[in-house]
């Protein structure tokens, strides 16, 4: 799949024929790379799950209407318009995947990785999730359940994961920072 | 549509490979790619759910050889030719062959704004929720020939409503220019056991997005 | 195993393309295709249900992108190269490295023959069938990861024992080398409407065969 | 598909060695593709359609047990151990398909066609075989009744075709030459 050396010059051609018909303005294409290369990205998700975990106010408006909870610290738009925020606990941990496609909550974790688009997880994470979650180096144990949560409209998942013991007392931004990617779509755990 | 994209439950595609996660791009063209497809949108002349159907459409082997910002930049040249913004023989020759025609264009300084509002799938409609929360439901059988999003696995299933989202527009009529069709949208809970057998792992549950049309009491 | 090669009722392949009758090979290099295949079984080191599994395991882009002779050949060079036969640095040379080990090797004034005979899969059992044409029967919703003939759009669907065809060996089984454990089988009929739903064609059947473990009463 | 360059030096590689390891012997390999190309193939179904056409007896015979009734005429073995002859006719319309590989009765038929092996013909058929049909020139009635048979196990099945009108006479040789591969798979009629 990296070696498609053909894309480089397909895509290049693409945008020429855009940029000459006027479709397309150059500096957008830049805007957009820039804002999720540098401004939307999981940071905003650990954002919210750390305030989640140190704020039980807002952690109860966040698992009762996430879009708004997360638009409260200022994070929302394209593909986490109608979002659902969903707290792992030592009985039920959540898995999310689109099974269908791509699609992820863009405001809270940014741009989706290479693996959660790819055949190998969207196939295997709804029938096999600890198979999927061995390959990330998570093990649950049998006695937590899991649910997986297959993205098939515009609804979006924020995965809450637990909050690791040893971590009393932190700041809501000591907090953030150990809160991963993968630990909020499901596939990481948190830990210090 | 029943295509090779449909991929649940589908087995013989390897383990998952983690990425760190400030690995977001693996090319400079990806980038492009991904900035190319927000940015031709803005002429308005497909849905969100038109160009996930020109995405899954492509062909089944191209489609599984593919990665995805691929799939993303094949299907965007066959929605902008479908749409008759470019032509076919300006993708070919790889340059611009006649002018463009007026279109609403995408500017640098909307970026922000644009990206940050989105464009919510909830619309307003009259009849009330024909389920409620804590139903008991069956996905319906259907093998639609056009677009969908009521995958493979979950069909003919019975399962439970979990949560109820307010009525949002059917992709299913909307990918094809058919209106926008709003149905209430439900969450709907499937053991494990029910969609793969008594095999299963039998703490596993799975929830999809379900439209009121797909779903039979 | 739920592979790409399972595709009954998947959608997205085209038209079908008839040709005349005398267009059995395209390429001198089909006819070599399908002897050598024919012939590398000959030592015997494994079953047809092996090989099947063999050309259903390939990638599945690969299977898509492949004709069907090159299916039969990369699975081919898989099945020497895990017999031991053929080692994968021979593969990669494009040339035998070493002598080959004793094994039983068709000669030409045996394949009349040998092709004449075939090789029967119908095995005797001391259990009776547990169906009888006419029953009613349900296949089980099962995803294992091995090796099966219970295709995926037959799983968990209602239909009818039309025939009994004796105990055959079970693929499932005998495709991992764990034995041939033969089981009676069974034509089932299901309705067009049971397998794709309320819109199917009302006048259409479809029949498979199923072994009696994919089958509950 | 047909344009695989790279796989014609393959086989060659491949047979250079099986051959030069003992393993397999160059006549062999001619005397299958001989068998293949003169000796077996749709002709042989065809003599079976045309003597159920012109001998009853023969035809009960072929639909209680055909292996037994196909090996009357000298046809039998790879691929045809266990063969199930099914008859069209006004109300029924039988077809053929393996969904899963490529099944097929090889001692009738000969090697099957590209199309039967595409994954085209494999997927469509069981869902929408009048479709397919329609691919091949061929419609049915609605009130004609489609059965089509997966071969998923190591049955396989001869389709009688029916036979058409305008032949009251006709010798079984004349007959046999009237039946094509097609029709004996179920995507063709018989017409004269």
């Amino acid at each position: 799949m990296g070696n498609e050396p053909e894309m480089a010059l397909r895509v290049e051609a693409l945008e020429a024929i855009l940029v000459e018909k006027g479709y397309v303005e150059p500096d957008a294409l830049d805007a957009i790379i820039a804002t999720y290369e540098r401004d939307v990205g999981p940071r905003n998700g650990a954002h919210v799950v750390a305030r989640s975990w140190t704020d039980p106010a807002y952690r109860e408006r966040l698992l009762a209407d996430a879009t708004a909870a997360i638009a409260e610290l200022g994070y929302g738009g394209r593909q986490g318009e109608h979002m659902v925020a969903v707290e792992n606990s030592a009985d039920e941990h959540h898995v999310v995947v689109c099974t269908l496609c791509s699609c992820y909550p863009w405001p809270v974790l940014g741009l989706p990785p290479t693996w959660y688009k790819s055949p190998a997880y969207r196939s295997r994470v709804v029938i096999d999730p600890r198979g999927v979650l061995a390959d990330f180096g998570v093990t649950l144990p049998d006695t937590t359940r899991i649910t997986v949560h297959d993205s098939t409209a515009e609804v979006r998942y924020l995965v809450v994961p637990r909050r690791p013991a040893g971590t009393t007392g932190w700041s809501e931004e000591r907090l953030a920072a150990i809160v991963s990617r993968d630990s909020m779509i499901g596939t990481g755990l948190v830990t210090v | 549509m029943n295509t090779v994209a449909d991929l649940g439950g589908a087995m013989g595609f390897g383990p998952v490979l983690p990425e760190p996660e400030d690995e977001v791009f693996h090319a400079e063209w990806e980038r492009r790619a991904l900035a190319l497809t927000l940015a031709a949108a803005s002429p308005g002349r497909w849905t969100i759910d038109a160009s996930r159907s020109a995405r899954e459409s492509l062909p089944p082997g191209e489609y599984l050889t593919s990665s995805y910002y691929a799939i993303w930049i094949k299907a965007l040249e066959r929605l902008l030719v479908h749409a008759g913004l470019v032509g076919s023989d300006e993708l070919a020759a790889g340059r611009s062959l006649r002018p463009g025609t007026p279109a609403r264009v995408l500017a640098a300084a909307e970026v922000p704004a644009v990206l940050a509002t989105g464009s919510r799938a909830d619309r307003p409609v009259d009849p009330p929720p024909r389920f409620a929360v804590g139903e008991q439901v069956r996905t319906r059988n259907t093998h639609p020939t056009g677009h969908t999003r009521l995958p493979r696995y979950a069909r003919g299933k019975a399962g439970v409503v979990e949560r109820v989202h307010g009525a949002h527009v059917l992709p299913d009529s909307n990918a094809h220019g058919a209106g926008e069709r709003p149905e209430w949208l439900y969450t709907v809970r499937f053991t494990g056991v029910e969609l793969w057998g008594g095999e299963a792992d039998p703490g596993l549950s799975v929830e999809i997005e379900a439209f009121e049309s797909y779903l039979a009491p």
